[in-house]
């Protein structure tokens, strides 16, 4: 198994969502994240002082999946997170050693 | 009233002086206590005056505690609601202990009075018919000492916004009290007290120099105090380089919001009654508010490019600020003019100024509060209209009012340095004035009161 | 008054007028440069006035502010607040340039008054203890310009909720300062001008037309002018897909409840005098509001299975605008029917009405203070009680009132459509009404203002 | 007034009279349907209490809503907020149909009244000159009907914070329904209502109980019957184990602020004048507010060794509560003592009582209002002054006077008690008073209200 | 080393942090993330607009433990966590190369 | 590639992120956690109830480097975050699979 990692723009969330339930991805989940990188942040002012806010926020989505669709899961959140513009995150891929449902105790391809 | 009475007293006869007796009982149904020679209260303009006290008192809670709440960071903001609401129960108390006396009475220029410490005798006074200070014939002084108060309450408050996010709670309540006793009252018995006469007693008032509802006692007083105290304590941790952008403006626009409602009851019930003066403190209060507001808003989406919520509303306080020495002498007009004033000055002093001597006053309670009152003050002499509250200012040839009204910004700006700077550093050798850096980087709501925002 | 007062005089020996003097003098101890001649002030009213002048402003400022700011996504709350409070200073401004001059000078029926631009003449008559105004006998003419004012402000600040989260911060700027002079100051002079004797000026008024405090010069006015406003720039992106829950409904909670209390001040304050009548649109407007609230909850209950603190809340805003025209006409079993009424109708307005016409209203502009408006001026014509206002409604007999409510409710919607709609598109044409995508999705605070709740 | 009124008219030739009357038309101006023999009301007192309406109402909505609202979990905030603005309809409602009349019509020491269910004949003395209510003899009867209902309206509000967290919304409206019209109406009637004469007329203020603002019918009463609902329900879900830390004291410090100012019209309002009580009644809440906060602040800063936001706001509510009897009564020096002693002795019942004896009164009801009001009522026996309300207390010499107002105390106690048991019971058996163990972990925001702050 | 996550309801945490500390675990890190599975979420209506809140609030706790106490950790985990309703949550199991406490510069086992 | 996990105070967030720049890092990603530990929490008191807080503001940065400056990275963390006080934190280190930027497409090495 597979852990997806992926960093996207805050609006694409529910795109990235609608993008995996027909690879059979029936769960997700997703952390408010700060990400620093090439894009630039705005510049808030405050009276005299001027803050450049360099981490700009994020969505970080989390899947756990089977081998087999992972290919198909990364190119569909490259697809359905993509504006073109500068800041649309990354997909990093790590593996799964083992994988469990707290409620049944099933584990590893049926947890997912 | 009283020369009417008296004429008609004299002058009719017995007959219809026992209409009037009736009818003097008749107007004073409400005050059941009267006595018959004191001078009837006017119930019109006690509705007021309980009013404006309410107004006043909502000023300093919620209103600047929420203004300040939202500038700073999420970690501070229940130490810095904390010192407004305990600066209003510690300023109440001292008020009725000494601080009226001190300010409103007594028969010296420069000494403060002693008739009223623990407000002795104001029982009595404070329920008849009659009323006991000549600063207030037609209410009671019951109202007149709590209306009073408020204003001793708030400028006090205020300086808390300079030294905001690093000062010790308990070195902050100890210096306030004095501050309170030793500065403020002294100042208002200079600039407000009043002989039996109604005349003014105080040196700064003997002089001529006006100040409608605090733009000197209140705002340059509390401004000079602020900065003299960012100075003694030094920068905010990490001041110019962390973000410290404020955590939360819907407080602080609600704030200045009620800043804004309240301060109605601070100029227009300075008038100390419910009639036209007090009708026309109140609108031009409005306006130069507006003004000030969108002097600061313009000049900053031109100098910075975006209008921002903390630009307008800083700007109506600075508009607040600078009209309150000059309400109930001032027309639209004037108002106009002292409201466009203080918000491009204010800006400058806030940003520029402030920039440049590297000050870290942090809320701007110099730039706003010291120099808005000092815009204000001395406008007051240029703008102030006859008809309305008695005396020329310049534009109608008594350009000499400008000259008094420096005069009164002048003491007021040296009193208060010095006195403060040794307050502060009296402080500062018994308890210490700062927390310790840990504390500070920790954030004061969990290290001082030990709560914080979940 | 002026009736017995000349019987009085003519019938009554001369050693009794002067008593009769005498105690005008005594009355006016609170107005001291009183004109002999002039009618007094009133010095309770005008301390009610006073108080009710605050009680308005803090219906915008925070009430109205927060009441919407609480219902946008987070990224645009600061955006929503800050309309509220440019809109309260820009007003101001024009209001006294030209905007009480055109509603309340003049002796057209239908064009505007030029007697007071730059409040000329007001610096004068405002302290005097006689008032200019023939609409304000007992109190000082700039308290009643003050009073006014704040209906000026709240009117266009009402509009912003249609059209929240897309329209540019300077657009809006532009728009409402034209429509504040184009729109509301000729609807005001229509409805409640008066001649010298103090009779209806306007030509709305001259016919009969009761609106006591603004349902149709207020909320009418303002929730057409914000439905076309929605109509001409189309809805949010994202309408009817993405989530745009309300971001904090502690807010918007907050603020019906200051909307409430200072509706006191509105319905009240508009009897212009601290009286019975003042009492009694008090207690129709509490008994409306409460009514409407607890239909609209009710509805939703059955209808969506749970009641909601946005429904409520809601609920007692449609009270208050739908009895905002019947106060100082109807009695307490009016406002129950007035007020559940307006509960269920507005409810199905910014449900059902809405869901099927499928605009976006972002906060129902249209569906609570439109509707809510409509329903409350025809109603007075309704329940209006000759014993509390003066005039009777059809329950009284006097069918026709429903008639000349409605012309006045049909005159407003046409005049305001369209000359909203001519604005609306002037100013997209110069300015341009709508943000950049971009813009809109980042979130208006970051975006227009370089802010952001933290 | 009367008495002089009378004494003058019968001592007096006609001519005299006639000028009377004129001047009765003179200051009659903002009343025009006055009947000729009603005393006038006073413009002035009028006002006030029109005032002292909106303040009290503030209380409520926002205030006590946001007190409570800061202190519970994130997802239960907007369920504590809408009980208190979901009673504030339904209780003018039921005061308009049923609660004025009991309360403060009839004429037997016990029984509740029926002259004005449905407010009936209130229109028309609701707009009078005179005033129907022997109650408010110089102000509107439709003012003081408005005054007296947000003093019903606050009083089941409080209840509610003792049961924070569990209570089913339908189950509160119900009980707070029942309770309003059976416990509260009976108990303003027994000490508060009046005969024709203005004398007290229910068996508790026939017997001399001093109850100036409602220390015994608002606070004992609300405390009580809160300590009952927490009892008869149970703790909380993991109450002792959990982190039920307030989510946000912003708001509760913004509520006890908007407690404290609208307190001035509670305790101030309940003068019904504009005059010198009015002014010592607004005097010592201040005072005794801030004697209290620093008490209960100094007390948790010797015993928990920091002073906390939460400590300083509760023992303000506190002083505000146990000054609500005595306000009216009581001098400076009383209030200071009331204060002082409040703030102790309610930190030590909120924090070591309520721990001993294990009950999970959730936002300290009982703590604060039941023991804060006995406090009171108890020391106004002891602090009153003759000279301020008419009435010695034992330090003057009635030592009588103590043993009365705990004769009040206890009856209240008693009846509430008792009634408060039965009524929760029954609306147990018949809805239910909690919601599931699945609701109240989800929060009720959601579970109750289908709304969450996001 | 192992990286446990497990994402479980919000209101298990103090009883899984309970159940970890006699098997040794002496830190863990916790984040406030939402969850879309299975689990249905609530309807909120504003108004006339009803939306559904298809993401949940869930608790991701992070847990590096030395290899030989992980199962324990995962069955006291899944033990601590279990409602038995649907919505319990997963537990993924990943390798942790390298560890390192910040304050010693103590590594792997010692930084636990 | 690494994804390199840290646990730090606060208010060490700039004073790393600017220690990891001159290496060559162009992006990272941020989160807010609460962190259980050997550092003990402050008290809250609120009227007579009193909440030991266990969990304490911590933040967690998550960066993916390619393998040649990983070591310099983890120094360069462990040397910006250190106060030397205890709660300082953790680093913990992974194997990323892959690696992807949206915008481009770009892989690996490239995407980071
Ligand atoms: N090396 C990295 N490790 C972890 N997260 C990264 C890294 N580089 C970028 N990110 C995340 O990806 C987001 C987008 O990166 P950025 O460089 O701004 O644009 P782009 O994705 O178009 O190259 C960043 O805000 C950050 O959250
Ligand atoms: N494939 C997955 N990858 C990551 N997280 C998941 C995955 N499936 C479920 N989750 C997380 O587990 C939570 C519970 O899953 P859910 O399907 O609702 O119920 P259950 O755990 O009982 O099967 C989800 O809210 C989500 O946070
Ligand atoms: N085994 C662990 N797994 C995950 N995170 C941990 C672990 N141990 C500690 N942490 C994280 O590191 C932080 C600091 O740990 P702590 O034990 O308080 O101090 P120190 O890092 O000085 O040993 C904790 O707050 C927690 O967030």
């Amino acid at each position: 198994m597979k852990l997806i990692m992926a960093i996207i723009k805050p609006f694409k969330l529910d795109e990235v969502r609608e993008a995996l339930t027909p690879l059979g991805v029936q769960g997700l989940t997703v952390s408010e994240v700060k990400g620093f990188g090439r894009q630039k942040g705005q510049t808030e002012i405050y009276r005299g002082a001027e803050y450049v806010v360099n981490f700009l926020p994020k969505v970080k989505i989390e899947v756990a999946v089977n081998d087999d669709i992972a290919d198909r899961v990364i190119e569909a959140i490259q697809t359905a997170a993509r504006t073109g513009k500068i800041g649309d995150g990354k997909i990093f891929v790590m593996e799964i050693q083992q994988a469990q449902r707290i409620r049944t105790g099933e584990t590893n391809a049926e947890a997912l | 009233m009283s020369k009417r009475f008296k004429t008609f007293l004299f002058g009719v006869g017995p007959a219809l002086g026992l209409t009037l007796l009736a009818q003097t009982g008749f107007a004073q149904e409400a005050a059941p206590a009267a006595a018959a020679a004191a001078p009837a209260i006017d119930t019109g303009a006690t509705a007021w005056m309980l009013t404006s006290t309410a107004l006043v008192l909502l000023m300093t809670i919620p209103g600047l505690a929420l203004f300040y709440g939202g500038m700073v960071r999420k970690k501070n903001v229940l130490a810095m609601l904390m010192q407004s609401f305990a600066i209003t129960c510690l300023v109440t108390i001292l008020w009725t202990v000494v601080g009226y006396s001190f300010a409103f009475t007594g028969s010296d220029p420069i000494m403060v009075g002693f008739d009223r410490i623990f407000l002795a005798g104001m029982d009595k006074l404070a329920i008849s018919g009659g009323t006991g200070s000549p600063a207030s014939p037609v209410i009671p002084e019951s109202v007149y000492m709590m209306f009073q108060m408020t204003f001793a309450i708030i400028t006090p408050a205020l300086i808390t916004g300079a030294f905001a996010d690093r000062m010790k709670f308990s070195a902050m309540m100890v210096f306030m009290a004095l501050w309170s006793v030793l500065v403020y009252s002294p100042i208002a018995h200079w600039v407000w007290s009043t002989d039996p006469q109604g005349n003014p007693l105080g040196f700064l008032g003997k002089m001529g120099v006006l100040d409608f509802a605090g733009g000197t006692v209140v705002h340059i007083n509390a401004g000079i105090a602020g900065l003299i105290g960012c100075l003694v304590m030094g920068p905010r941790k990490g001041y110019g380089q962390d973000n410290m952008a404020p955590h939360n403006l819907t407080l602080s626009l609600v704030g200045a919001s009620l800043l804004w409602v309240g301060w109605f009851g601070f100029n227009a019930g300075s008038a100390v009654a419910a009639d036209g003066r007090a009708g026309m403190a109140m609108a031009v209060t409005q306006i130069a508010t507006a003004a000030a507001a969108l002097a600061w808003m313009t000049a900053e989406w031109v100098m910075r490019k975006k209008p921002s919520v903390l630009g307008i509303i800083s700007g109506a306080v600075a508009g607040l600020v600078a009209i309150t020495p000059a309400s109930g002498f001032v027309g639209p007009m004037g108002a106009i003019a002292i409201g466009l004033a203080a918000g491009v000055i204010c800006y400058w002093a806030s940003t520029s100024l402030k920039g440049a001597l590297k000050y870290d006053d942090s809320l701007d309670v110099f730039g706003v509060h010291c120099v808005g009152g000092i815009v204000g003050a001395i406008l007051t002499g240029v703008f102030a209209v006859e008809a309305i509250g008695g005396t020329k200012g310049a534009l109608e040839g008594n350009v000499d009012q400008i000259m008094i009204q420096c005069i009164g910004v002048g003491t007021t700006l040296a009193y208060t340095a010095v006195v403060s700077f040794i307050l502060y550093k009296l402080v500062d050798l018994v308890i210490g004035l700062r927390v310790s850096h840990e504390e500070e980087r920790e954030g004061l709501d969990l290290a001082l009161h030990g709560e914080t925002i979940h």
